[in-house]
Parts: structure tokens; C-alpha cells; sequence
């Protein structure tokens, strides 16, 4: 299994049935194809619709029905869709269950930094800061590392997302839960070793007597 | 009184130097002949206030690329080379909003309110320069109301009052920009005769719309 | 012609076609009957409603569809209906033309108090001080004395609706106009004399050169 | 995984002391069977926040006239003799909120806003106790958000999952209320297999309802 599917498949164990879900762009975006059998979920796109779905079939598109990056997406029935300050009600008002979230960078505190690369990359917050600001459960799921460089670090030097403490970290060599006490080794991934993600983390991580292993097939 | 007008009639209306709010995420629910009779006409110097400026040869980002832009007011622009690299050349200002906060900013000015307390961007570089208020020890953000000169609006269907319907993730910020502009001009799919769209499917009621673009005739 | 037929009609004579127009209940609400012929505007009840129009005929009421006040209206081609938000976004946001309101007191800065009387009268301002400070024009149309006292004062001594300046009075005396020099007699009813209108008035009232009557017939 | 629920079982959710929204306007789209229910239960000690109390024996007003009621937060109660006597004989504490005030209030509550800036109130009664803020010259009260315990809404039709849609003036404050409660319970005349409600259709998406009243059966 890839590292991308590994990370999206925890993640999706995290979601519960009923939950009013948002993936961001790219590698959470995957959690979707990853629920367990049975755990219904709606997926909002803050673009305005809650109940997203898959294009079914080529040739099923709809123009004036998109994901936030503009791709064709379904819908499921019972959708339902409305406008951004409807969508961005729904985000900032609490009624988001869980958002899924790349990262930069997140800190001992449990801050996150996605949105830009000062000098280099300027793409904008998008909704990211109304997300992880609104949303009731943060989940960052990113690579651990970036070209050997911790992305979990002491403090975030990039531009803060928002300065709410995220709820989970997810990562091709473990699960993380920053607390109030600091970061918590939760879950370590198959054939990965305490060791080996201390070595890769630029934080340190609290670790608990027994870390258990992902229960990921 | 019919509102309907000739494209170019409709856009004539918009003055060099103008205030644009324009509707649409990524290009679904931007006005497609609206922003191709900008470019007809050498409209320049805008100043755009929408949601992200979509990619180099799509919607918003035409007017980009056309250089006709002079400052943008939007919650992204990583879809659009061009939108970046003028920013980084100092050749186009650009002003990052968060969306949510963009949307609520937008509703305000239609909406005829200050503006709104949230919570979102504190302790972020958003903060720079805003008022801070706490209350029951929850910090917020002041974000002020936004309007414009002319808001130019994609509905699904319209009728010949104005009466607007919108579709799906095409709606975003077109109903909000449609509350937000001295001049509304909006361009429909279709327009059919009034009382064709029952009172409770039309989110943009008819008195905020001042100019319906004419659709292209299929027919005869 | 009854006194508050003769106010109904005048402000009538105000509403310019297209006009989104809002009528205050009691007095006001008999304006929508007195439209000059050729001007069609639309009317806003503020419960959620652009296109309201009296019920057809009997028997053609529905639960779904009523005034601010509660009852049976009936619906144009082409109304629109919408959440209270945005009924007054329509509102505070200058959508709206034209307001229509009852007063009990309006005083020479043109400022007016119409929904309480402390210690005798507290239904509430409900939607009048929104439309008050909102609406583009404000035209009070009352009766010109409450059993002789004058309700056009020097100073509000009831708690007002607003600070914001109304644009015109009328009632079954004159037509007065707010300015920033002070209350601007511009008509007199047919068989009114400036001395009947100044004499039944409590505040002190500028008098042009010439005074024309009201256009009713 | 149906949210609906027998009418006793929803309204016993409700503890006494609750602080209620309750939609509608001078009873037009208040709830009826959950205003019986509350009333057949003996709930008490309720807080309503509402636009109005209808009149006596009429929608929110009976729940007045039933004396359940601590207290009124409303826009207007002028024509309900019996809100007026209770408040001036001290029985009911009764606060009077502008109408587009009480609105906004409500929706920030539900969009997670602290509050809005409103020219609305300035220089009255109303200012009393707040925050006054200028913006460019211009005087505004910040008013802040409004939340619940319990929202009962009053739909047209529902789907099983919970998505509402409204009729003309029934609508009101119904659809902002749905957002600012932490239980959210909705009557709807008639409840449709999930699917029949088109998006664009729905205005209270389903995973704002927590319980769902069932309607009486006609037939068989």
C-alpha cells in the first residue's frame, strides 16, 4: 500500500456515520474511497453543497456541479445546496463534524500552517482558516516529512493557519494527538517503530507506555 | 418594464476604474458573456472582488491575463499562475481574504451592516490591522462590510422582472454580489415570462437586478 | 373624502413605478389601494414577501401566505419570498424605495417616535426601526393632532424609532417636509389655510412664499 | 438512519427551564403539534425567543397564556394583551429586539459569528448597554449572536433525512433558527422519501435536524 493510501485509509476510520464531513484538496480528498463498510457520511464542498458524491459515470457531469477546485463531482439524494455564506455558516457555526486537512507545517501546540510559503507560494487561505477555525474535529493529513525536512515542529515558522489547536494527526508513520500536555504518540504505522518517527519529528512527542499499531489492513 | 438589454448595452454601462463584484468559484457561476464582452469593449483598470480568479484561460482569470485588473479582492488565487506571478511583479495588487469571511463581508455590504464579528483568522496575519473585540472572553475579528460598483451576476434562469434562480454549486457568492453593487447585471440561461418561477425558488428577488442580458436565441 | 382616504391618496401620489415599497400597518396599509393609474410597484411585507397584493377574491387564502400583521394576502406574478434576514437586508441594506409608517410623534428635526408610549403602550418596535433607518424615503402619514394636541412638536418627549431624518409628513392637513433649516410647510389640504395647519402644529413651521394645495381630487 | 420521532417522544427532549426558538410570525409557520405537545407535557420555566407572541390564543401566545413561559425575547408582543399585562405586572420578563436585529442575531448565532455591526437602534432606547463603533464617519451598535437550547421549527415538507423546505411567509425566522440550536426538532406537514427535494430546493440541509415529528397518517 502507497503511503497517500495508508494515511487516507486511518483517517477514514475517524469519521462516523452521519458525520457532515469536509476533505480539502489533494491527499484528504482520498478519504472518501476509504470508509469503512456501512459508515454513511455527508461530504460538504464549501463551494456550496452538502452531499457530494463521485461523478457516477463519464458523461454524467454537470456544469454547474463542481468540487472547490473546480472538477466535475455528483451528488447523493437528499443533497442539498445553497450559497457561501450558507456554506461557511455551516463551517464557522459548529455543524461541521470533521474537516480533513493537508499541512505544512503543524507545532508542539497543535497549530497548523498550509496556506503559504512566504516569497515562494502565495496561493491564499481559500476556506482552510474559516475550516479549521469552524470545524468541530481538525484532522492534518500530510506526509511526515518533507524530503527528510520534520513538518511536525517545534514552533510553526510559516504563516499560521489558525491558532486553534488541531484534534489528530495522521501520517505515513503515525497517529498524533496534540493535547494541552503536548504532542501524544498515539499510533505508530506497520513495521514502523517508536524510534523511527522520533527520528522524523521536529517536536517532541509525548510516548505513552504502549503505542499500538495502526489497525490498518 | 422589461429589464432585458443588449450585451453591449449592458456592459457599456461599466465605467474604466470600476469595482467589479463578480460571481463564481473556480468559473462555475461566472457570467461567461459578460466577461467576454469586457475584454470586446477594453474595459481596464478593474478592481475584482470574487471568490478566486479560477486559472489563466478561465473566467476571472481572462480579465487577469488580459492585464485589465488592477487590484484583486479574493480568497484564492493558487489556481492561477498569472494571478501569482503579477502579485509577486508588484504588477497587480492582490488582497487575501479568507472565504468564509469574504462571503460575510460581501453579505454585509448587500445587507446594509457594518460589518461582522468572527472568529475566524485571529492570531493569524489576517488580524494585521483589524479591530480585536472579545466577548465572554471569545476573541473575534472585525471585518468590515465590502460593496461595489457593479456586480455582474450567472443565474440558471431568470424572468423578465428580474426574478433570479440559480443551480447547484453555480449559486456561491452570486446571490450575495447580486445584494452588494449600485448597478446588478446579471446574465441568465434562460429568461422565461414572469410567474414561470414560483416565489419560493427565486433567491434573487427582482427589484435588486437593474439589467437582465439578453440569451442568444436558439430558435427561428 | 374621509380624512385618512385623503392622507392615503396624497402619499399615493409619492410611489414612482418599479418602486419596492413598504407599508407600515393600519393607516398605510390604505395606500396600496389608492395608486395612480399606470404606476405598479412592488409591495414588501417584512414577514418575507417582495409581491404581496390583497387576497383575489374569497376563498383564494392560504395558511402559508399573510401580512405583517397576520393576515390572508394574496401574491403578484413574480413575488418572491424569503427569510426574515434577508426581508430586512432588503431593508437596512437600501433595497427598499419607500416606507410608509403611522406616528405618533414627529418633531422638527424630523425625527420620529412611533412605537411606545412608557407606562401605557409597549407592543414593541418590530421591523420600525429597521425600516425607519433603512429605507431610501420615509413618509409618515398620520393624523395631524390626537384629539387636538399636535403631534408635530418641537421635541419628541415619546421614546423615537429613529435618529435618521423621515422625508415627509402627511396628513389630513398638509404635506410638511424635514429639511436640515427645519419643518418645510409644502401643501395644504383643499380648505386648509397655513393658519389652520400652524395653529394644530407644535413646532414651528417655514412658510414659502406660496403654498399650493394638494393635487386630490 | 430516519431522524423521526413520535411527537411525545421529541417534545420530552426538552427539559423545563430551556431556553426555546420558536419560528413563525404572528403564528404563520409556528409549529403547531409541538406547541400542543409542550403544553399536553407541562414543560415551564421556558425562555422563547421568537419574533412575536401572536396573540392569546394563537401559536407562541398560548404558551404566554399558559404562564410556561420566564421569558420573552421578541421583536414585538402589541398584539398580545396578555404579554403586556404579564410584563407590566412583572410575571414575564420580556426583551424588545428590533425585528432585523433580532434576525441577524439569531442567524450569527448560527454561522458562528460573535456578532454584527447595525445602524439600526443608534441614538434610541435600544442603544442602551452597548457597544457603539464608527466606521468611516458612520455609527453603528454592535448587537451579539443569540443561541438556544431548543429550536422548533415549522416546515412545509421534509424528506426523511431532515432537509426542509419552506412556504411564502411560513418561512421567517424558521430556517435561522435551525442553525443556532444545539437539538433542532421540525414539524413538517409532510415528509418525502429522501431524493424527492431537489438541492436547490432545500433550505435547511438535513444535518442541521436532530428529530424529525411524524404527521398524523390520512390515510389507512
Amino acid at each position: 500500500m502507497d503511503e497517500k493510501t495508508l494515511i487516507a485509509k486511518r483517517v477514514a476510520l475517524e469519521l462516523q456515520a452521519g458525520n457532515l464531513v469536509n476533505l480539502g484538496i489533494g491527499l484528504p480528498t482520498m478519504v472518501a474511497a476509504h470508509l469503512p463498510a456501512g459508515v454513511n457520511v455527508f461530504f460538504q464542498s464549501e463551494n456550496g453543497i452538502v452531499g457530494m458524491a463521485p461523478v457516477p459515470e463519464a458523461g454524467a457531469e454537470n456544469e454547474d456541479l463542481s468540487d472547490a477546485g473546480g472538477s466535475p463531482i455528483g451528488a447523493v439524494p437528499g443533497a442539498a445546496s445553497f450559497d457561501s455564506a450558507m456554506s461557511f455558516g455551516l463551517i464557522r457555526g459548529g455543524h461541521l463534524d470533521v474537516t480533513v486537512l493537508g499541512g505544512l507545517q503543524v507545532d508542539e501546540e497543535g497549530r497548523l500552517a498550509n496556506w503559504m510559503v512566504p516569497g515562494k507560494m502565495v496561493p491564499g487561505m481559500g476556506g482552510a482558516m474559516d475550516l479549521v477555525s469552524g470545524a468541530k474535529r481538525v484532522i492534518v493529513a500530510m506526509q511526515h516529512s518533507a524530503k527528510g525536512t520534520p513538518k511536525i515542529v517545534k514552533r510553526c515558522e510559516l504563516p499560521l493557519t489558525s491558532v486553534r489547536r488541531v484534534d489528530l494527526i495522521v501520517t505515513e508513520l503515525a497517529v498524533i494527538e496534540p493535547t494541552d500536555k503536548g504532542l501524544v504518540l498515539k499510533e505508530v504505522a506497520p513495521g514502523v517503530s517508536v524510534a523511527d518517527v522520533q527520528a522524523l519529528t521536529g517536536a517532541e512527542l509525548i510516548v505513552p507506555a504502549t503505542v499500538p499499531t495502526m489497525p490498518i489492513a | 418594464m422589461s429589464k432585458v438589454r443588449k450585451l453591449e448595452e449592458a456592459v457599456a454601462m461599466i465605467p474604466d476604474g470600476a469595482v467589479l463584484m463578480i460571481g463564481g468559484f473556480m468559473g462555475v457561476g461566472t457570467p461567461p458573456h459578460l466577461i467576454d464582452e469586457l475584454l470586446r469593449q477594453g474595459k481596464r483598470d478593474l478592481t475584482v472582488i470574487a471568490n478566486d480568479t479560477a486559472r489563466p484561460t478561465v473566467g476571472i482569470g481572462r480579465l487577469v491575463s488580459a492585464k485589465v485588473v488592477r487590484k484583486v479582492i479574493a480568497s484564492h488565487i493558487g489556481t492561477n499562475s498569472e494571478t501569482q506571478r503579477q502579485m509577486i511583479a508588484g504588477e497587480t495588487v492582490v488582497e487575501l481574504v479568507p472565504q468564509g469571511t469574504l462571503a460575510e463581508r460581501v453579505r454585509a455590504g448587500g445587507f446594509g451592516l457594518g460589518g461582522v464579528l468572527t472568529p475566524t483568522g485571529v492570531g493569524t496575519v489576517v488580524e494585521d490591522g483589524k479591530q480585536r473585540i472579545e466577548l465572554d472572553g471569545k476573541v473575534y475579528l472585525l471585518e468590515t462590510a465590502l460593496k461595489a460598483d457593479v456586480a455582474l451576476i450567472a443565474a440558471k434562469r431568470a424572468d423578465y422582472l428580474g426574478n433570479l434562480e440559480y443551480a447547484l454549486t453555480a449559486r456561491n457568492f452570486n446571490p450575495l454580489m447580486a445584494m452588494a453593487a449600485e448597478l446588478v447585471i446579471a446574465e441568465a440561461e434562460d429568461i422565461v415570462p414572469v410567474g414561470v418561477i414560483p416565489p419560493d425558488s427565486v433567491v434573487t428577488p427582482n427589484v435588486l437586478v437593474d439589467c437582465l442580458v439578453a440569451k442568444e436565441r436558439r430558435h427561428g
